[in-house]
């Protein structure tokens, strides 16, 4: 194999990264692991730029009649930061970066099904995320990320057409890279790979692509009825015209509701493999964890009109999506308290990516159980549209989502990387994320039940003391992430050098690549004899 | 207020049940979140590994019995909390049928308007008494706003092109927050005003202060002349068009043989799109579309003003569905 | 992606049951059948675009999974409009006595 | 291929759903302006349409069995009554052009009853339709590449796969065409 490519420098082994420096070779390269890391770097520029609309919003809020702007800005930075946030960095996040690096190694393949259509992915997202930033450079839009008509097609006189059109084209690079995961993990896997023996990182992506395959499309043509409607002004969505904004919403929460999920299941994979790895012990109940995925893909589909419970929907249809927001919150309690029971009679270490993922498991309990107060239809008419929305959604995609990317791009470093990261300033790092996360979105929960409605640029004196807290919160949080961006960045340049399985780990991409790995991911062929997380060194068993 | 309490004042009969509801989620949750943080710390000390020369664990795999008890007791608990928020659901957004005190509000970017049978308005303020079911209808002449005061934990959109309907039953006097809670545009978060309740006593005294030129049924008999309607509309006598003595809470019989019952939905659409149903026996396109030519404020008025041409007993009483556009379709419920 | 060679015969055959069925959707559409024309028209086309995925399409040839994938697409396509309609229909209706009081 | 086109179907099911919502809100008015669809025209096209399907599975049986020359004869006869289809609906975007159903400022509507509702109608008649066209113009440029990479003689008895992909994609639009008609021109035309 290693006759293919040139030595790029004398007694080293030819990696993905050193076969080739020129840019050519980065931008039109059709590697799994440098167009992951494209978007690595193409996504951490959009969460800084999400991240800094936030800081933004947070100094603002100190004082009730806003500290430095103006309402009209405020809005705009709300907008820009939900927007950034949801399309340019949750969804992409987990899956483009380390879904495209891990996948096709974790099954034992070379690279994705469709190597160019991957690129084509990187290149849809980042046109998409040039329109979305032109409009922001533009003056921006002020609708909120959630578009509802009929102020983003009537009243708005910002823009929002090019910003929809962004999410637009955003969103079929998320469909391609579904797609493209759907074929791979059928399609590509490697001998003895069978689907029990997947990784759960695996399953969670199969979920995760099923629900990019089927939602998106629909969120991409209300876009487009959207943005139609905002130019002829036809009356789709404007009851001025006899339509119905309702429409609108359930349109576009078929999607939305099922993209938190997209946000969430690749997270709830990486902790899938960093609890067994770190407690040396197979995951509880696999199967459990594997088709619990396949359930909130599936059943995720059904709750989006708890989105719509204080809209004037049906009350009876209302009772119908009450009951099965419940239901779906049964598979996310079976992988947690599966991770918990991983961790029963382990032999535990903490590395950074173990705690990490312990901040994972505490913070997605409570993210999860108080989405169960807002699934309780009554609860949710005084708790919709407050703080307490914002503190529960936080919890779920920066406390879980964001957790996880942490945990999994510190796990995975040294394979992506080759070296090592400075395990100290990591410890650090984690115990500032977490602390200063708790800090910024606890005081939010009881602001919310106390009444403060969420976007608004001023609020009512009374709310000050809580806002103050979750400022001060935001910019030690805000630290928390750069931290990691500065040693990550150094420990890239300089970094001791990673030996092939730092951790012990199991799994294909620890065991039988190379690392960093060469182009072709392995040296030869990866057969699969045993289960996943054999950390036991099990004989194999067919059928469990 | 003031203090840090975690709850807003309870000012109306719903408050302390939510309360209630919420502290009984409250308290399943922390209970839950603290066996899973002491779960995980406990086996974190317990099981942490003491040795780089540890043996392997031995795996454990599954086990069948445990999975079904952790995914059986939440959702029993999941179960409870779904049947309770769903029951005070309904009676959050069902108001009472009868003997409720009528006021009508309008959204507009960015202030609500408030008006009282008794022709008095304001706007950001809403004065009720304590004791009184208050029945609100709401209307928004713009974009989709959200009706919500914490204090009475209650809210409900208000999306243009209908009326919403909302209630509540005071209960402590003093001065509340009253939000808009759907993002609606550049002064969203100044879209808010006080909601006062009052003693029954006072509050009579308050509303003998505040009415000028007529009460809403009066300012709706005005415009009713205003814009030509009694010249068709003729009281008590067929003319070109119904007459719409004793129509609001009746059934009316449409010329495509349906029958419909009158009531605000049918009133609102019948003003703004005359054609959609129209009455037995009289023609069509004889009475031009208002949409878009009246305002909600001024439709509320005229609403309010057909209602008192009504017989108030013969008003659709409880336990009997009032029957609406989708209803006669031929689906009931 | 290799399937066995089907007749023409099979081809013509379908092809000329699509074009009876078009003639026969619009013929249907000038009587009068109150709410049932809608009902014939909608099962005339499930009829031909079954006819098309399952033979121009080979469906019926293929392996479970892509028919899976197939009925998946059209399920979630119902769920989408059947929960959304369902709430339109539903919207006006008040719930029938007090039971929650 | 199949799960691209879930993809689709999901992008015109977020149509048919908001179409059946505004049937079953205004259905007098929608049965109004189906009286405005030519169902001649229509009719026509879905003849067209299922044809050129027809000539598609021909194609794809062709390259099968290796018959390069009746693979590109029907290929051009697929494009040719692709074209054919969208010529008609030219034909037909003309007409509502020349009559004001093009929803916006220009709308105009002779049934004032329903003049709001019509334009929703039309504005969902132009979008579905105008999607649906916009397939059709990709898949006419797919089929041109297949008809010149089969002129190179790309193709083998044991690899056809491009033909048989956007086979099904032809197919797919077709499909879309078979509900889109019933749904726009037949509903509620009849006299």
């Amino acid at each position: 194999m290693s006759t293919l490519y040139q030595q790029p420098a004398v007694g080293e082994r030819p990696t993905y990264l050193n076969v080739d420096y020129g840019w050519k070779s980065w931008l039109f390269t059709t590697d799994h692991k440098r167009i992951a890391l494209l978007y690595l770097f193409s996504i951490t520029a959009f969460f800084a730029v999400g991240g800094s609309f936030a800081v933004m919003m947070r100094l603002n809020l100190v004082s009730p009649e806003g500290l430095l702007f103006n309402a009209d800005t405020y809005n705009k930075l709300f907008t820009m930061h939900g927007i950034i946030m949801v399309f340019f960095f949750l969804v992409p996040s987990i899956p483009a970066v380390l879904g495209n690096f891990l996948i096709p190694i974790m099954i034992g393949a070379r690279d994705l099904a469709f190597p160019r259509i991957n690129l084509l992915s990187w290149y849809l997202y980042m046109i998409g995320g040039i329109l979305a930033v032109t409009a922001v450079v533009q003056g921006g839009v002020d609708t909120g990320w959630t578009f509802y008509a009929p102020f983003s097609t009537t009243y708005s006189n910002t823009h929002v057409i090019l910003t929809a059109v962004g999410v637009f084209v955003a969103g079929f690079s998320s469909i391609l890279t579904g797609l493209n995961f759907i074929i791979t993990i059928h399609k590509m896997r490697a001998p003895g790979m069978t689907w029990s023996r997947l990784p759960l990182f695996v399953w969670s992506h199969y979920a995760t692509a099923i629900i990019q395959v089927l939602g998106t499309p629909v969120v991409a043509i209300t876009l487009v009825l959207l943005g139609l409607e905002r130019v002829f002004h036809a009356g789709i969505f404007d009851p001025a015209d006899g339509g119905d904004p309702i429409l609108f919403q359930h349109l576009f929460w078929f999607y939305s509701h099922p993209a938190v999920y997209i946000m969430i299941l690749p997270g709830m994979g990486v902790i899938s493999e960093l609890v067994p790895c770190f407690s040396r012990k197979a995951i509880f109940g696999y199967s459990f964890v594997a088709y619990s995925s396949m359930a909130i893909a599936v059943v995720g589909f059904l709750v989006w009109g708890h989105h719509l419970f204080v809209s004037g929907q049906s009350l009876y249809l209302g009772t119908v999506f009450s009951f099965l927001s419940f239901v779906v919150a049964v598979p996310s309690a079976i992988k947690v308290f599966n991770w918990t029971a991983t961790m029963y009679k382990g032999s535990i270490t903490f590395e950074t990516p173990m705690l990490y993922a312990f901040g994972f498991i505490g913070l997605f309990t409570i993210g999860g159980l108080t989405g169960l107060f807002l699934a309780t239809m009554a609860v949710d008419v005084h708790l919709t549209d407050t703080y307490f929305v914002v503190a529960h959604f936080h919890y779920v995609m920066v406390g879980g989502m964001v957790m996880a990317y942490l945990g999994g791009i510190h796990f995975w470093f040294p394979k992506i990387t080759g070296r090592m990261y400075p395990e100290g300033w990591a410890k650090f790092a984690a115990l500032i994320v977490f602390v200063g996360f708790n800090l910024t979105f606890f005081p939010q929960f009881i602001l919310g039940y106390l009444g403060a409605p969420r976007r608004y640029a001023t609020y009512a004196p009374e709310f000050q003391v809580l806002n103050v807290m979750s400022s001060a919160g935001a910019s030690i949080l805000g630290i928390g992430y750069i931290i990691p961006l500065v040693y990550l960045t150094w420990a890239w340049m300089r970094g001791p050098k990673a030996p092939q399985n730092p951790w012990g780990a199991k799994g294909l991409e620890w065991e039988q690549s190379p690392t960093p790995p060469p182009t072709d991911n392995f040296e030869h062929q990866p057969i699969v004899t045993e289960d996943a997380y054999n950390y036991a060194g099990e004989e194999a068993t067919l059928d469990r | 207020m003031g203090g840090l309490s975690i709850f807003p004042p309870r000012a109306s009969a719903m408050a302390g049940e939510l309360d209630a509801l919420y502290t009984f989620l409250l308290v399943v949750s922390a209970t839950m979140t603290a066996l899973i943080f002491f779960l995980v710390f406990f086996f974190a000390v317990k099981y942490r590994r003491r040795s780089p020369n540890d043996p392997m664990p031995k795996p454990i795999h599954s086990s069948i019995p445990l999975e079904i008890i952790w995914t059986v007791i939440p959702f029993g608990f999941m179960l409870i909390m779904f049947a309770w928020g769903t029951k005070m659901y309904y009676n959050e957004y069902t108001p009472p049928t009868a003997n409720t005190l009528d006021i009508y509000v309008t959204g507009k970017q960015w202030m609500w308007k408030v008006q009282y049978p008794g022709g008095q308005r304001e706007i950001n303020e809403l004065h009720v008494p304590t004791g009184q079911s208050v029945k609100l209808t709401l209307a928004s002449e713009d974009v989709i706003h959200s009706f919500f005061i914490p204090a009475f934990r209650i809210k409900h959109d208000v999306v243009p092109g209908h009326f919403e309907t909302f209630w509540f039953q005071p209960t402590l006097p003093g001065r509340y927050h009253l939000f808009c809670a759907e993002y609606c545009g550049t002064n969203h978060s100044r879209m808010g005003g006080w909601v006062t309740v009052m003693e029954p006593a006072a509050y009579e005294t308050w509303l003998s202060g505040g009415a000028t030129g007529g009460s809403m049924a009066q300012q709706g008999e005005k415009l009713f002349e205003q814009y030509g309607c009694v010249t068709c509309h003729v009281l008590d006598q067929k003319g070109r068009c119904p007459s719409l003595r004793n129509v609001f809470g009746h059934a009316v019989q449409l010329d495509d043989g349906r029958t419909v019952i009158a009531d605000e939905a049918y009133l609102r659409e019948s003003i703004l799109n005359p054609n959609a149903k129209v009455v037995a026996g009289y023609q069509r396109d004889v009475m031009p579309n208002f949409q878009g030519q009246i305002s909600e404020e001024q439709l509320l008025q005229l609403i309010v003003y057909i209602k008192s041409l009504s017989n108030p007993a013969a008003q659709p009483t409880g336990g009997q569905p009032a029957t609406n556009a989708a209803a006669v379709k031929g689906v009931t419920p | 992606m290799m399937h066995p060679v089907v007749p023409v015969k099979t081809y013509v055959f379908v092809f000329l049951a699509l074009i009876t069925l078009t003639a026969t959707t619009v013929a249907v559409s000038k009587i009068e059948l109150g709410e049932y024309n809608f009902v014939a028209a909608m099962t005339i086309a499930v009829i031909k675009g079954s006819l098309v995925v399952w033979f121009f399409m080979h469906v019926n040839r293929s392996s479970s999974l892509t028919r899976l994938f197939v009925g998946a697409g059209f399920f979630w396509m119902a769920i989408l409009i059947v929960f959304t309609l369902s709430d339109y229909i539903s919207r006006g209706w008040l719930p029938g006595g007090t039971w929650w009081k | 291929m199949w799960v691209f086109l879930l993809t689709e179907i999901m992008f015109f099911g977020g149509m048919f759903g908001g179409y059946t919502v505004y049937r079953n809100m205004y259905p007098e008015a929608f049965a109004s302006t189906s009286r405005f669809m030519e169902v001649t025209l229509g009719g026509i096209n879905t003849a067209v349409l299922i044809t050129s399907s027809f000539t598609m599975a021909l194609a794809v049986r062709s390259a099968q069995i290796g018959k390069k020359r009746a693979l590109i004869t029907l290929l051009i006869c697929t494009l040719v009554l692709g074209i054919v289809f969208l010529g008609i609906k030219y034909v037909e975007y003309h007409e509502k052009w020349v009559d004001h159903h093009i929803p916006g400022p220009g709308f105009h509507y002779d049934d004032p009853r329903y003049a709001q509702q019509a334009q929703i109608l039309f504005y969902l008649y132009f979008a579905m339709t105008g999607m649906h066209a916009l397939h059709m113009i990709v898949g006419a440029g797919l089929i041109v590449t297949l008809i010149v990479m089969a002129a190179r003689n790309r193709f083998s008895k044991g690899w056809y796969t491009p033909v048989e992909i956007i086979g099904l994609y032809w197919h797919f639009v077709d499909i879309v065409w078979i509900f889109l008609f019933p749904l726009l021109y037949l509903i509620g035309h009849h006299p």
